[in-house]
């Protein structure tokens, strides 16, 4: 066939994508801009609900790819142009390639914790991030908050970020009900005293084993789930952090002290996605996730034929969504090529 | 604490300010319970930075207490405003600022609603022009009266005799700040450094030598709550909110607190008496009390004024204490004296609260 | 010689076995209710006491029910209960003949052959006095130590004896069991090793020392048995009060203040006490117990009633049980375990304090009619019998008022099976006050949780109670229903309370008759499971009860039957859960299955033929 | 020196709050242990929707086990005593909760604090 | 949708205040009334969107909407840019217009502000005047402000006010210029309107009481609604 396709983005989708795409006999050019290929996943140490390992999970993806794909790192794509019925993509540092079809899998950016400012991340120090607790996780250090203490509970937030007019963003982020269980869990198995509470709106279990394992949580280590979204947290004398939420099952505004507070940073569109819409004259990218050609019926299609999208650039996914979503791509594309 | 967290934050908070030329509008409750720090307030702008700023007779009130206790209608609130805003056209004058934090929560709001809903504003001038024949053009700038001593900070530091440091320790005070809510809880764009760690006092205490305290129940309000006040019936509320920030800064210790909202000094005063008289309890140093103060009383008493030409003396928490720890020196015989030193007999002295006289 | 040292162990036993029932007894009776001492002390005097001795013959001697049971271990018990009893009687006429009818002390029939020993007379010895004394006891020895075996066997093969698991023991247990094993053989020894010394002895003693004295210094020996005969009873004595075979006394006691008219009446009490330790743990409730497929065998009444003998705190075994009745129906003492259990819980929960109040002033239902229905808390969660029931009183024409249409106050049942006697009072009172306004002449309900209360707890001056089940048959006796055959092939499953616990299995069943072919069960009547929804159990987890349910649903569903038909909506809620096969109530079989009426039922036979 | 408090007409009021810093949690603890089906309630209210009780007042379980779960044990202790343990919440509980236990296990051990606190006021 | 729905929806305020509230609670969280009161903002949302007039008339008659202190601190965090304060006030608005606030012994109490800081402005130009917090009426100002009210012209020529004095400064007197100016407006854009409506409804319940009603400060009924607490606010 001989046929070439550029995918943007080296992240679980970008990665998937293209090794569907070899195993169907295209040329493909994966490009990345950064040094290393694998998105977040490299930075995530286990992933829900069976807590798979984030590096055994991108080794396996990694594996599946052919050796015939060129995977052009340390390129930021500057340059991306419909001509006739091929695409000119062109990269910072001057790489240049012709295409006869693109896949765009740049992903998605976690939500910059700062911006909830009332939850005072980056002014109190023992409230991190989802995305810290899994490099805490992955580091193996002993588990302490930054005063070097065993917390003796620990809170995590849900929707930091998403759901959230006053952040702008309105959607659900998907994961991050299942990851706070997870991770809950987690921190649960590390700290079997510790006390863990999960600062809920709705809890959005939606996969398979998912509300399972919400089960398991409140079963087997007793996490305590409060209906209500987070407030404020302020820090005492001692560094704990004081929350307020109002318990909203009860009707009654409550306050508790915990050694660390864990925001569920949401998924936001990543800040590359835009332009490169841009470039290409896709329209439908109001809240900055491009829009697919149809939400139930054309996932991966867009309104530009031979401009394709995969993984979170579209939208909040898991990991498995999204390399499911990579392959259906491959497919998509497959079928506009060889029409 | 991080204080560079924070920084972040007060960076994505700026608010643009007046250099000059202000259409000055008084507080209800700044000018009946301390009319010296409105004072103070025109005399350090006038006669210490030169600059020009219009005390207007014919402004009123401009409603708020009535609105947000809910007797008087929004559409009279803008109404009212609106007059203010005609008064400032006329004067010839375009930025505005207002002594209360109630008023300019209501102006942000005002300017807001019309902005959303012109025809509101079509409204409101029909009605303006209808009962008294004026005209307006918005302000081009609007302003908290704190906005503008934080501005100035750095220039009132550069005169200031004192500094808020304890002489005998070299240390820094430990000062609290207390935000009025409508500063910047409604619109925390509109208020210096927003409204989860609003800068507007942080600069100021900074920038004149003292160490903010942050506790827990920094962002409460201080429980005036409106009808929450002035109804004898319901004071227990506002007083509980009180107590409640009371309990919760307790701990660190402060030396003082500071607020930019008319009405919060006076509450966070009282109630610490109130509170003394009912439980016994009482906060700060030796029964001392903690010192509500303005920041523009604190702006005149680093810039060395007279503390009782500055009115400290008509606070229930006696001032003394905090003047001895910075040095400022003070004449005890003169504080319930009148201009002239006419006697004025004596306050009562509280049960539990420290009190100071000769 | 009428003494010897070795009978000491034997007497000092025997002395401070009869001073313990001494103390036990009279502290019992001094427990008593006045009223209930009144009785008993009627019923000594009375024919009663006939019956009460009739009883302990065939219950303690014989063994009827375990007979009944299992032959074998009927055989068993018997053997040593009649075996000893009759050694000891034919003993003590012995010992009057030998003595020449002096009253002998109380050791002296029981060792009689150490004190006397006459030389065997052959061969016709037995139509001699002494010679008949000699093979009798020789031939009751044989007998009991033949029981001796079976028990010996039982420990290996239970399942001969129709006993899937026995009764785990305590020490005490071990300890009165392994002497009362030995005391025969003992005594066997001893008057072997004698008989071979002297040449005496019957057909077996005196065989077995004659081959005893060709190998064994036998006049070493003879003396050390006796003692180890003796120091056996001794043991046995001692340790029985403490032991299960307590329930050897006090079983006899049991007998005679039930036939006196006397209950369980308040908890803890002489009746329970005594109850308590009339059990035998003979361990025959543990294998009808469901509670084993849930793990829970330390629940079983056994282990139970041992608890409450031990005054173990145990909570759990009180409060884990279904309150099924599958152990009363098997108990050879016929001890009163649910209400033991009742008791026991009451004990545990008299801290929890109910408040009825806000029952007060509730509106009453104004409606009056012959018959007034109470669909019961169940019956409401099951809106498939209500409707099948409003149906049924539809097609029939009957005027009747719906007492719980808006909601139901609890019948009280449920607290009551919590103990909470004082609490289940208060809600039958307010129950009671209802249904009394209605006027009505029967009463239905669909549950059998409240058909058994109301038949148990309820004064309702002359109102009929029926269950649905009953109600309907009636119905279709009468001619007022008429039921549709069809080819469905069913089964129906008895619920506890309705079944065991009211006495209800033929008028379901006969109502089912005329709709499906009714399958056998193998555990049904009587013997029918507990679907393992019971409230009876305060204190299960839904995993356990789904094992109880499992397996009771296997045993229905042996015939494949296309629908499982109860008559409670517990029952059917449970088993629904279960997704093993159609469930439904009685009623809604009923509902779907009526005929036109009686005219139409004619012409489609008429056409038929 | 004793002064007289002074009255102005009105007085502090308690915060309605959940304090769980200052909640006591140990009688939580002890029921949990006791019916550990606890931790599995997902406070969908099945069961306060069903209650016989609730037909006639404001008892919910769900309520009841929330509040225990915050230590607000004071607001409990008139709660359980209206229920009839008539077993229809634990029949429609999507999550199998041993409700019945856990109504006794509440009531009984709020009657065992109120023994303790008895106990230690005649001490 | 009802009518009193409808009238609400017509309040400015009320359309910023409520869009599709999800019930997280971050409002009652942090409300300093729902921490000292019976009452939820959460659950005044939901019950204003439920759009039922029965309800949203019984919470408009009840205590509930009178224990907000308007400091807005729900409008900075909620999710969806609601603002329930804004929303109550536009209840209390509408509850005041058809006078269902006289129902509630907290409702009721608008009388007394508005025979206070209500006639102060018209009379005045300002809410409040030193003169008007009289000690009286205001213990807790302690015995400095008492001092202070006792020696009000002589402490306020000292702190630099134009005490009652012609011209600007603080504390002036406004000229009757202005105070017609004032009076005009509250004439023109219903404020005098809504006082009087607290006047009559006010004057209905005080009669239903069997309370004197009168024209000021101490009459019967005031001094009722200003001191009643049928401590039924708190949760204790």
């Amino acid at each position: 066939m001989g046929k070439h396709v550029v995918v943007i983005g080296a992240g679980p989708a970008g990665l998937e994508t293209s090794a569907s795409l070899a195993k169907l006999g295209f040329h493909v050019t994966l490009v990345e801009k950064e040094d290393v290929s694998g998105g977040h996943l490299k930075k995530w140490h286990a992933l829900f609900p069976t807590l798979l390992s984030g590096k055994d999970a991108l080794e396996t993806i990694t594996k599946g790819l052919d050796s015939s794909i060129k995977i052009q790192t340390a390129t930021k794509v500057t340059g991306l142009e419909a001509v006739n019925d091929y695409f000119t993509i062109s990269g910072h540092n001057g790489w240049q390639e012709k295409a006869d079809a693109v896949v765009l899998t740049t992903g998605f950016q976690l939500f910059d914790s700062h911006r909830k400012e009332e939850y005072g991340y980056g002014i109190y120090e023992n409230v991190i991030t989802s995305a810290d607790l899994e490099e805490l996780f992955a580091s193996g250090k002993a588990f302490v908050n930054r005063h070097g203490n065993k917390p003796e509970r620990v809170g995590f937030v849900h929707c930091v970020g998403s759901r959230d007019e006053k952040v702008n963003n309105l959607h659900c982020s998907k994961v991050c009900c299942i990851t706070a269980v997870k991770q809950a869990i987690e921190v649960k198995q590390l700290l079997p005293d510790a006390e863990v509470f999960c600062f809920y709106m709705d809890l959005r279990m939606f996969g398979r084993h998912y509300e399972e394992l919400y089960k398991e949580a409140q079963e087997k280590y007793n996490i305590q789930f409060i209906r209500g979204r987070l407030s404020e947290s302020t820090e005492d004398r001692d560094g704990n952090i004081v929350v307020k939420v109002e318990d909203t099952l009860l009707g009654k505004p409550l306050r508790i002290k915990v050694g660390l507070l864990v925001l569920m940073a949401g998924m936001e569109p990543a800040p590359d996605t835009k332009p490169l819409a841009n470039m290409l004259g896709l329209k439908n990218v109001s809240d900055g996730f491009i829009q697919p050609l149809d939400e139930v019926l054309h996932t991966n299609s867009t309104e530009i034929p031979g401009v394709f999208v995969a993984g979170t650039c579209s939208g909040p996914k898991s990991v498995s969504d999204t390399l499911a979503d990579a392959r259906s791509a491959a497919l998509a594309v497959a079928d506009y090529l060889k029409s | 604490m991080k204080l560079e967290g924070k920084r972040l934050i007060w960076q994505d908070y700026q608010k643009e300010i007046a250099d000059d030329h202000y259409f000055y509008a008084r507080s209800c409750i700044r000018q009946t319970f301390f009319p010296g720090a409105e004072a103070v307030f025109v005399k350090i702008l006038k006669d210490e930075l030169g600059k020009d700023i219009h005390d207007e007779q014919h402004h009123t009130s401009c409603t708020g207490i009535g609105y947000h206790s809910d007797v008087v209608p929004f559409d009279t609130t803008m109404t009212v405003v609106a007059r203010q805003f005609a008064l400032m056209t006329e004067a010839g004058y375009e930025n505005y600022a207002a002594s209360c934090v109630t008023s300019f929560g209501l102006y942000t709001e005002i300017l807001d609603t019309w902005h959303h809903f012109p025809e509101k504003e079509a409204q409101i001038r029909e009605y303006l022009f209808k009962a008294t024949g004026r005209e307006f053009t918005k302000p081009k700038n609007l302003a908290h009266a704190s906005d503008i001593v934080y501005k100035f900070r750095h220039q009132i530091a550069a005169k200031a005799k004192y500094k808020l440091v304890d002489k005998n320790t070299g240390k820094p005070l430990k000062v609290v700040e207390h935000i009025g809510c409508h500063y910047s809880k409604m619109f925390p764009h509109k208020g210096i450094g927003g409204a989860e760690y609003p800068y507007v006092l942080s600069g100021m205490i900074e920038a004149w030598g003292g160490e903010v305290i942050d506790y827990p129940e920094r962002r409460h309000c201080c429980g005036f709550g409106f009808r929450q006040y002035l109804v004898q019936a319901n004071r227990g509320f506002s007083l509980s909110c009180s107590k409640k920030k009371f309990e919760s800064m307790e701990p660190y210790e402060p030396d003082m607190i500071i607020t930019n909202c008319p009405g919060c000094p006076m509450f966070l005063d009282r109630w610490q008496y109130a509170l003394s008289e009912m439980e016994g309890k009482t906060y700060g140093e030796n029964h001392n009390g903690i010192p509500v103060f303005t920041y523009e009383e604190v702006a005149g008493m680093i810039m060395g004024y007279d503390p009782w030409e500055i009115g400290l003396q008509v606070h229930q928490v006696p001032a003394e204490p905090l003047l001895d720890k910075i040095g400022i020196p003070y004449d005890s015989s003169r504080k319930f004296k009148g201009k002239n030193g006419e006697d004025l007999g004596m306050p009562e002295s509280p049960s539990y609260l420290k009190f100071y006289s000769e | 010689m009428t003494f010897d040292l070795f009978v000491l162990p034997f007497f000092i036993g025997l002395l401070f076995l009869l001073g313990v029932l001494v103390v036990k007894y009279s502290r019992w009776i001094a427990m008593m209710d006045a009223s209930d001492r009144v009785k008993a002390g009627m019923a000594l005097f009375s024919f009663n006491l006939l019956k009460t001795v009739n009883e302990i013959f065939l219950e303690s001697l014989l063994h009827r029910r375990m007979f009944k049971r299992n032959p074998l271990l009927g055989y068993m018990h018997m053997s040593f209960a009649l075996g000893w009893f009759l050694l000891i009687v034919m003993g003590n006429i012995e010992s009057r003949v030998y003595s020449g009818g002096h009253i002998n002390p109380p050791y002296y029939p029981i060792f009689l052959k150490f004190f006397i020993h006459d030389k065997r007379v052959l061969p016709f010895e037995i139509f001699t006095l002494p010679g008949f004394f000699r093979f009798t006891m020789d031939l009751i020895l044989l007998f009991v130590l033949s029981g001796l075996v079976l028990a010996v066997i039982k420990r290996t093969r239970s399942k001969w004896f129709g006993l899937k698991r026995t009764t785990v023991h305590n020490s005490f247990d071990r300890w009165a069991i392994t002497s009362l094993w030995l005391i025969f053989p003992m005594r066997l020894l001893a008057e072997s090793f004698t008989a071979g010394i002297y040449k005496g002895g019957g057909f077996l003693t005196n065989t077995l020392g004659s081959i005893f004295d060709a190998i064994l210094p036998l006049e070493y020996m003879a003396y050390p048995a006796w003692w180890a005969y003796s120091t056996m009873l001794g043991i046995f004595f001692v340790t029985l009060p403490w032991s299960r075979f307590m329930h050897i006394p006090t079983e006899i006691i049991l007998i005679f203040l039930r036939n006196a008219g006397i209950d369980q009446g308040k908890y803890p009490g002489s009746f329970s006490e005594i109850e308590i330790r009339s059990c035998p743990r003979c361990g025959v409730c543990i294998d009808v117990c469901q509670m084993n497929q849930a793990g829970l065998t330390g629940s079983t009444a056994v282990y139970f009633i041992r608890s409450l003998r031990e005054k173990l705190p145990e909570v759990q075994l009180n409060s884990n049980c279904m309150m099924c009745g599958r152990c009363l129906e098997v108990c050879p003492v016929g001890i009163d375990t649910l209400g033991l259990r009742i008791g026991a819980r009451g004990v545990d929960n008299k801290g929890f304090a109910s408040d009825f109040t806000y029952l007060v002033n509730q509106p009453i239902v104004e409606k009056k009619a012959e018959v007034v229905y109470f669909a019961g808390c169940m019956g409401h969660l099951t809106p498939g019998v209500k409707r099948a029931m409003l149906q049924i009183f539809e097609k029939a024409k009957i005027d009747f008022t719906f007492l719980d249409e808006d909601g139901s106050v609890c019948c009280g049942r449920p607290l009551k099976l919590a103990g909470m006697k004082e609490a289940s009072l208060t809600l039958i009172s307010e129950n009671s006050a209802k249904i009394k306004n209605t006027e009505a002449k029967i009463l239905v309900t669909s549950c059998p949780i409240c058909y058994k209360v109301f038949n148990d707890d309820y004064q309702l001056d002359g109102i009929q109670v029926m269950h649905h089940s009953v109600f309907i048959y009636n119905l279709v006796k009468d001619g007022k229903l008429v039921l549709r055959q069809t080819d469905l092939k069913a089964v129906y499953h008895d619920p506890c309370e309705l079944g065991r616990g009211s006495g209800i299995y033929e008028q379901p069943r006969n109502v089912l008759k005329q709709i499906a072919e009714v399958a056998d069960v193998s555990e049904e009547r009587v013997n029918s499971l507990c679907c393992g929804g019971s409230i009876g159990d305060l204190n299960m987890d839904a995993v356990k009860r789904n094992l109880i349910r499992d397996k009771a649903l296997t045993i229905l569903c042996e015939s494949q039957p296309d629908i499982l038909v109860t008559a409670c909506p517990l029952c059917k809620k449970t088993f629904d859960s279960g997704n093993a096969t159609v469930v439904k109530d009685i009623a809604e079989v009923v509902a779907e299955n009526l005929a036109l009426n009686k005219l139409h039922k004619q012409t489609v036979d008429m056409v038929k033929l | 020196m004793e002064k007289k408090a002074k009255y102005f007409g009105y007085s502090i009021t308690r915060d309605r709050q959940i304090d769980y810093d200052a909640n006591n949690h140990d009688i939580c603890k002890i029921i949990a242990k006791a019916e550990p089906t606890l931790n599995l309630c997902i406070s969908c209210g099945t069961c306060a929707a069903t209650c016989t009780a609730g037909q006639f007042t404001d008892f919910s379980l769900r309520q009841v086990i929330l509040l225990l779960r915050r230590g607000e044990t004071k607001s409990l202790e008139n709660e359980v005593s209206k229920c009839m343990l008539c077993g229809k919440c634990q029949l429609v509980c999507p999550r199998n909760v041993s409700t019945r236990n856990l109504v006794i296990q509440i009531g009984k051990a709020l009657y065992d604090k109120k023994l303790s606190a008895e106990t230690v006021n005649t001490k | 949708m009802g009518e009193l729905y409808n009238r609400l929806a017509d309040d400015i305020r009320f359309v910023e205040s409520l869009k599709a509230c999800i019930n997280c609670g971050t409002c009652t969280a942090i409300c300093p009334a729902a921490e000292f009161y019976n009452y939820d903002p959460r659950v005044i949302a939901t019950t204003v969107q439920s759009q039922d007039d029965e309800k949203i008339r019984e919470l408009m008659s009840s205590d509930a909407i009178w224990y907000c202190g308007e400091c807005m601190s729900c409008k900075t965090r909620c999710p969806r840019g609601n603002a329930p304060g804004l929303l109550i006030m536009a209840l209390r608005s509408v509850s005041q217009d058809m006078g269902f606030f006289t129902e509630s012994e907290k409702g009721r109490q608008q009388l007394a502000v508005k025979r206070t800081i209500g006639d102060q402005i018209l009379a005045s130009g300002y809410c409040v005047r030193p003169d008007m917090v009289d000690p009286g009426m205001h213990p807790e100002q302690g015995p400095v402000w008492d001092w202070e009210h006792k020696n009000l012209i002589p402490v306020m020529n000292k702190l630099g006010a134009n005490y009652n004095g012609e011209g600007s400064g603080a504390l002036r007197k406004i000229s009757q210029d202005d105070l017609d100016e004032l009076q005009k407006i509250f004439e023109i854009t219903g404020g005098q309107e809504r006082y009087d409506k607290i006047e009559e409804f006010s004057k209905e319940k005080a009669a239903e009481m069997g309370l004197e009603f009168g024209t000021d400060t101490n009459s019967e009924y005031f001094q009722h609604i200003y001191t009643a607490n049928n401590q039924k606010h708190n949760h204790e």
